[in-house]
């Protein structure tokens, strides 16, 4: 039937170069070599990428692993087919001239996070180092951090979140030189978790033509993300075409295609249990809180990208 | 099949039932017309709880009204703690402060004809101004605390009040002002003793429709950026987490809470324009 | 047309507090980037300015005044920085290039009619409804007055997403939240008006006896036109509203909604104040264009338009 | 003339209110005959509205017995037996004047020709008959009212209720319309019931004047007029005119006694 | 008695509208003398309110003399120098007769010893006793005018307008309440204005009687009255009332050219 070549992606934020390596494959029809029909419906800062699985509006989406896990727990059984990203963008981002060197110099000042599933790995690393977050004297003022860098520019927050590949730039791009800044890498402080892989419901999988489906549909989203790595600007004016809101500068996309590229570089689309235990761990460490409270099964296959990258 | 079949039960059921009540003898009671929507309430709760049921539509999409009752339940306090943060510091806060200054522009305005020719034209302009582009620019001037929620909600209530006070201290006729012109009366007795109390229903009005826009202000303006408290916070992480039975929760106090309030300012309306056709 | 100097009056006081308050607003980010691009000021590190207030820093500065009027991201931009990013978007571009506003003002408008359409039809139904039946009025009416305290912006994704779960998507979802947000004034409107004629207009039909549908055509519902274009300015600019914030889930793609959100998202204020004021333009056009329809439809009906 | 149209015995009416019971009519009894013309007359607030609207079907009476043309009130509006003229003119602004007067016939079913007819005639009647186009407010309040009285006369309804219907005319503009109407009367043989603060109106006009005492409303006097039925103005400076006069006067003072 | 209150020197006044302009006044000439009381009569429409209305400084003539008390209209209504009771009762709904009667006093400072009294001393006068606390609604439309009477009067205003007070009253009290009227005039030395319908009213009132013709408004005669000032009611059957009354009428008529 007709629905065996169709596919919906669902992403987790607007069209922009985080997201190249899908746009990319539709465009250079790597899709369409597959014999596949894909639609990518883009995010925005309401919607959660898991709830459109559910409601069967998409057939796969892209998520973070947290994200993901605790809907695992809500009932909603994702599976993580692919993961082209390797490592995670994720850090803080803070004023040098408020001090702060290390960790231990976050207390006592304001940090603005991102809430909406992401704000796990914040939490379990700050009670890993034994920082509480309920805004006395001694721990953090979490603010809910939207989805800009404002609260830093305008002073609001010390610290702020911001991916390696947009919100950093974009504090750039206002004027501020690196050497007023201090960053703090999740990567490096060791409470990375996955970011940005495929997901679908696990249900669908049981079904041969839907993974056959989504065999053809990795193979040509990672053909995509490789083109895209070697051919950066292009890509992000692939990106910029699709667009359509007109708003987004072609020197951004480009110095985000860039950075991307730095995290997509280590992985040729299957997931390194590796990782996923790495993510597990922080997540199981978090404080009172946490997302998940058992460690997850089966929320992770080799079967698709066995067979798509053979 | 079978789930709409009881659930379309249900609904004639609970329709009978309140056309019972509705043309009864004591339909006009005050007991009855509080019953006669929570049994239209409930028969819609029933009905949903039956559908999603029925049709085992996921709980990441809608919760049946069982599971938001439970969970509602179990998490007062931190519902409570939401509605304080959102409520009482955003909503009443910036309730009052745009109530005042509106009043203030609107007696203002109203000195001069020439003014209000002016500020009713620019003043429904900027009340077109939708919230969802506002709201961030007051998050970005004011930070994510409180002080930014009610310079929301003090904006969004604004206009609506002022176009209605100043329609309102219009509304007197031509004799009303003659009489006062007879008596030589100035400025401000003819404002105390005249318009303003002819202006009451008008005032009312725009209290009415502010106190349901002052809420979903104070609700959205958090979505932009908030402590870790507050029910906009809490609506807009929950979908995050497909928590979904705290969101409707939330979505419950927010009903709840408008409801009161609207229903506090249509009392005190009642007892203030006691003599108005419409309140006899 | 005797308002013109009036509005312009107030309309130049409005700018004029507007350009006063971009120099405190922007006081500060102007300071930082003039430090690093070599000039001197009073209190010499950021932090320190950070405990002054805008308005002083600027007067302690004031060579960085001119500066705050020209900020690429300003927190407030200057009049003219609206201006002509505007006229930049709306007349420069193509109209049918996503970069002009008028494509994405077409993307919101379509769907703001079309959720207009569904809810002011679906509130003069209810209200028809209402009038006519004691039951719906003692239960329905409490309900409409609930609906409009649920913050629409945490359910707009949950109707996208419900929507786009039984396949439906593109302008549809958005018309649904816009005409959610518009039927409520129409339908206490409506109500309004079909109830407004006196008791001796009512027993004028019964001496006659009248049935209830010659009533409502011949009595009520040519007694609630003036409430009806009242609801209708109102529903309007709710309608646009709707629309606009069923853009932001939607994935952003194109509208009035998704240009603010993104020029939010990537620190391009100038994109979002243009959309801003391209949708308060928008709502006061169309609300012009109702009040045009109201005048003629009054004056043939022969109540005079006030 | 002894065929009975209106009958009322022993009606009583009380208006539940928030601040207890008004007895608006006590114990009333009255009968009236096919082709009278009948005037209430009495104190302002005694019931006279209040009666007509008990006869109109509009108000139901707490106790006692009314029948019109021998059915209830309510089977008699629905049989449109009467043509009713409101103490304010009522006209229906989105209307014009023709409008306002075709309202009745088309709500009743008369054909177009028949309608545009009957809206010439009536007009012609009560003098407007450049009018119909106009809306209600580009005319005066005198002219408003005889539009209202246009209203009621466009459908041949044997029976005609008017409440106070020249009370904002001025007296040459009431005279005329008292001329008219009693020609109206004379040729189509109508019964008419008229409620007027207006002596001399009632007088002249009436073959059955009613004078009522104030709350709670009741008939203190019905007197039958000896006037002929060619009534011409200056009938009014004659003894028997002014004797009946007097005789209403007198009545209507004696219902006044706290004044 | 030859002192003049109210002067007036060939008054035009023109009202525009958006369909041309309205001539409502025409070269009015007319002196009040201090203690007059002046009726005037006219057919619906001619000037009779608008007229008032420029003696109390309401409304601005385009052309022409018009001194009250040798001030400017507008200077006299500053100095609080008449009573104006307005065609319609016009009681502000949400204050209780008490409170409305009460509002010129408050405004004009008054103790509050003293509203009270003379609050209840324009009561009795009116006959409304018993109905201080009562809303207007409360009450029948007659009284409602009485109401705006009593409030016209307390505060002691040596000039009282009055236009149609006694329109919506029946012909008993309106007996009572013109007594009431001529000897509050006749205690007081008030000057008064006057406007009526009613041709017996106006003759038995008015030391003048001005009578008015159609647009655009002229005086078209005015009567020194012969009558004494002591009034009793049945002066109304003498022939020099009835003499009056017929030129009135004959005045009256004239002005109806199209009736
Ligand atoms: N709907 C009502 N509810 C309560 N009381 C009423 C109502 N209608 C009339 N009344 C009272 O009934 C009495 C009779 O009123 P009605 O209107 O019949 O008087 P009326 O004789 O027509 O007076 P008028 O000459 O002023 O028209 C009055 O005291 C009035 O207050
Ligand atoms: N504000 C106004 N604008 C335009 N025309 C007006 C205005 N006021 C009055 N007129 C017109 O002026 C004329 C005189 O009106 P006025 O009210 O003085 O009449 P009146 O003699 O008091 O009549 P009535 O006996 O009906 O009270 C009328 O033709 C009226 O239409
Ligand atoms: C619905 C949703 N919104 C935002 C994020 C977090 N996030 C993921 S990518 C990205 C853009 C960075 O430029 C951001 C903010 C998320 N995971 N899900
Ligand atoms: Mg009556
Ligand atoms: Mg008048």
């Amino acid at each position: 039937d007709g629905h065996a070549n169709d596919v919906t992606l669902q992403l987790q934020w607007v069209t922009q170069s985080q997201f190249a390596g899908y746009y990319v494959a539709l465009d250079q029809g790597f899709y369409e070599e597959e014999g596949l029909n894909v639609t990518i419906l883009p995010g925005g800062p309401d919607i959660a990428p898991p709830q459109v699985l559910a409601g069967g509006g998409a057939d796969a989406m892209l998520n973070w692993m947290p994200s993901a896990l605790a809907a695992r727990e809500k009932g909603l059984p994702v599976v993580n087919i692919a993961q082209p990203f390797k490592t995670s963008g994720l850090m803080l981002t803070c004023w040098k001239d408020t001090g702060i060197e290390t960790v231990e110099d976050f207390r006592g000042k304001t940090i603005g996070v991102w809430f909406f599933g992401n704000e796990y790995p914040f939490l379990s690393w700050m009670s890993q180092v034994g920082i509480p977050t309920d805004g006395g004297e001694n721990g953090v003022t979490v603010l809910k951090q939207g989805f800009n860098v404002d609260p830093l520019l305008q002073r609001q927050a010390d610290c702020i979140s911001t991916m390696t590949y947009n919100e950093y730039g974009q504090v750039l791009d206002a004027g501020v030189s690196e050497d007023e800044l201090v960053t703090f890498k999740y990567e490096e402080q060791g409470v990375a978790t996955l970011e940005d892989g495929i997901y679908v419901l696990e249900e669908n999988l049981s079904d041969p033509v839907f993974e056959d489906k989504m065999v053809r549909f990795v193979r040509a989203s990672m053909k995509g993300w490789k083109w895209a790595e070697e051919n950066p600007e292009e890509a992000a004016g692939i990106v910029l075409e699709y667009d359509e809101t007109g708003a987004q500068s072609e020197a951004a996309q480009i110095r985000m295609m860039g950075e991307i590229a730095k995290l997509t570089a280590g992985s040729n689309g299957a997931l390194d249990p590796a990782d996923f235990d790495r993510t597990v761990a922080t997540l199981l460490a978090g404080g009172s809180d946490p997302v998940i409270t058992a460690e997850p099964e089966g929320a992770w296959t080799h079967a698709i990208t066995d067979k798509a990258l053979n | 099949m079978m789930a709409f079949a009881s659930a379309g039960a249900v609904w004639i059921a609970g329709w009978w039932l309140n056309t019972r009540l509705a043309h009864g003898p004591s339909s006009d009671s005050r007991r009855v017309s509080l019953l006669i929507p929570a049994i239209f309430g409930i028969t819609i709760l029933i009905m949903w709880e039956i559908l999603v049921r029925g049709l085992g539509i996921s709980a990441v999409i809608l919760p049946p009204p069982s599971m938001i009752g439970a969970r509602f339940a179990a998490e007062i306090p931190l519902l409570w703690a939401d509605f304080n943060q959102t409520i009482i510091k955003g909503a009443l806060v910036g309730y009052v402060l745009g109530t005042l200054s509106a009043f203030a522009m609107a007696i203002l305005a109203d000195r001069s004809d020439f003014l209000t020719r002016g500020i009713l034209p620019v003043g429904s302009f900027m009340a077109a101004l939708p919230i969802v582009g506002t709201a961030p620019i007051f998050v970005k001037w004011l930070g994510s605390g409180p002080e930014s929620k009610v310079a929301v909600v003090a904006v969004m209530i604004f206009f609506p009040i002022l176009v209605n006070t100043v329609a309102g201290l219009r509304d007197t006729t031509a004799m009303q002002r003659d009489l006062m012109r007879t008596y030589g009366a100035g400025y401000w007795a003819t404002l105390l003793k005249l318009r303003l109390p002819a202006a009451m229903p008008f005032i009312f009005n725009g209290l009415k429709i502010a106190t349901t826009l002052a809420l979903i202000g104070a609700i959205v303006a958090e979505f932009f950026g908030s402590p870790t408290v507050g029910m906009g916070f809490r609506i807009s992480t929950s979908v995050g987490q497909l928590a979904l039975d705290l969101v409707w929760a939330e979505i419950v106090v927010a009903a709840l809470a408008g409801s009161a309030f609207y229903g506090l300012v249509a009392f005190i309306e009642s007892r203030v324009t006691f003599w108005h056709p419409s309140q006899r | 047309m005797k308002s013109i100097v009036p509005v312009l009056t107030v309309l130049c006081a409005v700018l004029m507090i507007w350009v006063v308050c971009v120099i405190p607003m922007n006081a500060h980010l102007t300071a930082d980037q003039a430090q690093r691009d070599g000039l001197v000021l009073e209190p010499d590190t950021p932090i320190a300015r950070q405990e002054l207030v805008g308005l002083t820093l600027a007067l302690k500065n004031p060579q960085i005044i001119p500066l705050t009027f020209t900020q690429e991201r300003p927190r407030l931009p200057s009049p003219h920085q609206v201006a002509a990013e505007l006229w930049d978007t709306v007349a420069l571009k193509r109209p049918t290039s996503n970069r002009s506003l008028v494509y994405h003002g077409w993307v919101t408008l379509s769907a703001t009619l079309l959720g207009f359409v569904i809810g002011t039809t679906l509130g003069i139904l209810l209200a028809v409804g209402i009038v006519f039946s004691r039951t719906m009025d003692k239960s329905v009416m409490p309900w409409a007055i609930t609906s409009q305290t649920i913050p629409i912006l945490a359910l707009a994704p949950m109707i996208i997403v419900m929507l786009g779960a039984i396949g439906i998507q593109g302008l549809l979802p958005k018309s649904v939240i816009s005409a959610y947000l518009s039927f409520f004034p129409v339908v206490v409107g409506m109500v309004k008006g079909l109830r407004s004629p006196d008791a001796m207009q009512l027993d004028l039909l019964r001496t006659y006896n009248a049935n209830a549908s010659q009533g409502f055509w011949k009595l009520r519902l040519p007694a609630s036109v003036p409430y009806l274009f009242a609801s209708l300015k109102i529903g309007i600019s709710a309608a646009l509203v709707g629309a606009i914030v069923g853009e932001l889930p939607t994935g952003a793609r194109a509208g009035f909604g998704a240009r603010m959100l993104v020029g939010d998202q990537y620190g391009q204020p100038l994109v979002t104040w243009a959309a801003l004021f391209a949708a308060a333009i928008t709502a006061a056009l169309l609300i012009v264009i109702i009040n045009m329809i109201e005048r003629g439809t009054l004056r043939r009906m022969g109540m005079k338009a006030t | 003339m002894t065929e009975t149209t209106i009958s009322a015995t022993r009606l009583d009416l009380t208006f539940q209110t928030n601040d207890g019971p008004v007895h608006a009519l006590k114990d009333v009894s009255l009968e009236i005959n096919k082709g009278d013309f009948v005037s209430f007359i009495g104190p302002s607030g005694c019931g006279k509205t209040t009666f007509l609207r008990c006869i109109a079907g509009l108000e139901t009476p707490t106790a006692g017995e009314l029948t019109v043309n021998g059915m209830s009130p309510d089977d008699a509006r629905r049989a449109r037996a009467y043509g009713y003229v409101f103490q304010a003119a009522g006209l229906y602004p989105w209307r014009t004047i023709g409008g306002n007067i075709r309202l009745p016939l088309e709500i009743m079913g008369f054909s177009k020709v028949e309608q545009a007819e009957r809206v010439k005639r009536v007009l012609s009647l009560v003098d407007l008959d450049n009018f119909e186009k106009k809306f209600p407010w580009q005319l005066s309040g005198g002219m408003q009212q005889r539009a209202s009285i246009a209203r009621a006369l466009a459908f041949d309804a044997d029976i005609l209720l008017m409440d106070e219907p020249f009370g904002a005319l001025d007296e040459i503009v009431r005279d005329h319309l008292n001329e008219q109407l009693l020609q109206l009367w004379a040729r189509t043989e109508k019964t008419i019931a008229f409620v007027t603060h207006s002596i001399p109106e009632a007088v002249y006009l009436s073959t059955k004047i009613v004078v009522m005492s104030p709350r709670p409303g009741r008939i203190t006097d019905v007197i039958e007029s000896p006037l002929p039925k060619e009534r011409p103005l200056d009938i009014r400076d004659t003894p028997e005119f002014i004797a009946i006069s007097h005789r209403v006067r007198d009545g209507l003072r004696a219902g006044h006694v706290d004044v």
